[in-house]
């Protein structure tokens, strides 16, 4: 557990975090350099900023209560710089963690008036939040340990299919019912400020409008489904109509060239007998 | 390996898998560890066999193996047991319930734009088919669509006397405020919350 | 009903659910097509308890009941035949479950200030879908988040009786200590630290 990190099997060896050319990477290396096909997965290994950070302050025996904050800072910007330089993606909380080090890193440089004395450690919070995660880290290594069935634990599982059991229909509590109108209502609300249940015309009314015109016909005009007067609105509701009807395969759209004229058919018709 | 510990290992195993274990499996995962025969495997599960005649389980031979299952005459205690982790309806069933409940009588179009999806035909025909959901008319606009509404069934099923002693719904805003409001209902019918909804 | 016969049908019922079953939930199962009382079925639960201690089964006593389970000593035989639904989980999950745990109910947000990192959906999809953890009610803050706490059934997925069953969180040193600490550091900042080394 000297490095903090859950082996799926406890009697195994340290993990390497990554595998490049056959060569097998246990831990960070000294001098910060990592092939970048072995950093992403390095990066993958932790679990955010306060696991790293953790992880270059165990690594080098250093008290946690006493961190260098200088030293610890330039680590781990180098690395995270290092990150940024090989474009890999790095979370917010990372960036957000080397701000708070740089900012703990500048107070500590200032001069030691007797007031600053009497003020807290500017590390205090950062020592605060490190061993809080650290407890949990602990523990979910633990709880990880802990008997868990189909793992090391097999419970009996006798078959019963053989068995005629009436079939029973589940059951709705009043509450449930209630809920769940809440919940469509605040759904609801959240479409009426965008304007959506105003709208009358809805894309499934028109899809049978569609699927109308198109009957028993062979092919008809793309354009001569929309009916121009309509508002902007109608003409968005006969397209959403097309594409739904599209994506159900209920119909056909043909192109002969670009730019040419569109043909729609329904495939409905086609496949009457 | 002795007779008697092979057996209950065999007997853990068995006890343990809910599909078939073939006689040769087991032979593989026994003798890795064991001396042992397939002819001891196949005799100390006849041996279990004899030991279940006046137990409620039983040892049957299927295609792919060894299973121990339930006898028939578990049936009763098991469809009790089995019935309470029926599986729950979908969010989609309640959801469609409640549009009905609180807006009838509604047509599909009605709780697809409600809802912002199609309805699915399952769905509505649980409704009907549990008999708390049935069509009392249909709307006099093109294409003529049915109208929903809920069932003095449905009403009996929550012990209703009334859709106007469900709860008014701008009142609920909490679950602690629900609780308090399904009490009312159930407990004091007096006091009747007229939805202004449902009318 | 004859003590011999409750004994089978219990050692029947307990081996054929999925879940661990209550004495409560025993009783009322078996009560509704014979006579017979809680004692007996306690009775006939240690009994069964005794006939087990030879053989590879044994019943333990987890949140949600008692149920039947392969002694350790089959570890290494089941975990061969059933190694393909063997579980993994990230430690991601771990360690969100362990906040959950040890300080619910807690909300999305009290989990990641302590992790440092946004928690993934997708972790809570599967605490919930496991039916690990669920949402025990909403904070009367702002957004009014959700607040988890751990079920029964997570208890049960690690045989545990009662949360006091799992392992002690560890202690963190007390924030008395901790600003002596830190004063400490203070004190002995000008030899610890070389100026350097600050820039």
């Amino acid at each position: 557990m000297d490095n903090g990190f859950i082996n799926n099997n406890p009697t195994q060896n340290e993990m390497p975090f990554a595998i490049v050319d056959g060569e097998s990477f246990t831990e960070l290396p000294q001098d910060l350099y990592i092939p970048p096909v072995a950093l992403k997965v390095f990066l993958d290994t932790f679990e955010g900023p306060l696991d790293l950070l953790l992880y270059l302050i165990r690594k080098q025996n250093l008290n946690i209560l006493d961190i260098p904050i200088a030293e610890i800072t330039k680590q781990y910007v180098d690395y995270i710089n290092l990150m940024s330089d090989l474009v890999l993606e790095l979370a917010g909380e990372y960036l957000l963690m080397a701000a708070m080090l740089a900012e703990i890193k500048s107070r500590m440089l200032l001069p030691l008036f007797e007031e600053i004395e009497e003020e807290d450690d500017p590390r205090a919070e950062l020592v605060r939040r490190l061993l809080e995660y650290e407890r949990f880290r602990t523990v979910s290594e633990s709880i990880n340990l802990l008997k868990r069935v189909d793992r090391d634990v097999f419970v009996s599982n006798v078959n019963s299919d053989n068995l005629a059991k009436p079939m029973e229909l589940p059951d709705i509590d009043l509450k449930d019912l209630v809920f769940s109108f809440q919940d469509v209502l605040k759904r609801a609300d959240m479409f009426s400020t965008l304007h959506f249940t105003k709208e009358p015309l809805s894309v499934r009314e028109r899809m049978g409008d569609v699927l109308e015109t198109l009957k028993n016909k062979e092919f008809v005009e793309f354009s001569s489904l929309f009916n121009l007067e309509e508002e902007k609105m109608g003409l968005v509701v006969t397209f959403l109509a097309i594409l739904e009807l599209m994506k159900e395969s209920l119909i056909e759209i043909v192109q002969a060239k670009s730019y040419g004229t569109i043909h729609i058919k329904a495939l409905l018709s086609s496949n009457k007998k | 390996m002795n007779k008697k510990a092979l057996k209950n290992i065999i007997e853990g195993i068995l006890l343990s898998s809910f599909e078939p274990i073939s006689a040769d499996k087991l032979y593989k995962v026994l003798s890795k560890h064991n001396q042992t025969t397939k002819a001891d495997i196949l005799n100390a599960i006849d041996e279990l066999k004899d030991d279940y005649s006046l137990k409620e389980i039983e040892i049957i031979n299927v295609a792919s193996g060894y299973r121990i299952q339930a006898k028939n005459t578990l049936t009763d205690y098991l469809s009790i047991i089995f019935s309470e982790r029926i599986p729950r309806y979908s969010r989609a069933l309640l959801e469609t319930l409640s549009i009905i409940t609180y807006r009838q009588p509604v047509t599909r179009g009605d709780i697809e734009s409600i809802r912002g999806v199609t309805v699915s035909t399952s769905i509505m025909k649980t409704l009907t088919d549990r008999n708390w959901v049935r069509i009392i008319g249909y709307r006099e606009v093109p294409g003529k669509p049915a109208m929903f509404a809920t069932t003095p069934e449905f009403l009996d099923y929550f012990g209703l006397e009334s859709l106007s002693q469900l709860p008014e719904l701008p009142q609920i805003k909490e679950p602690k405020n629900l609780d308090l409001a399904l009490d009312e209902t159930t407990d004091s019918k007096k006091t009747t919350i007229p939805p202004e909804s449902i009318n």
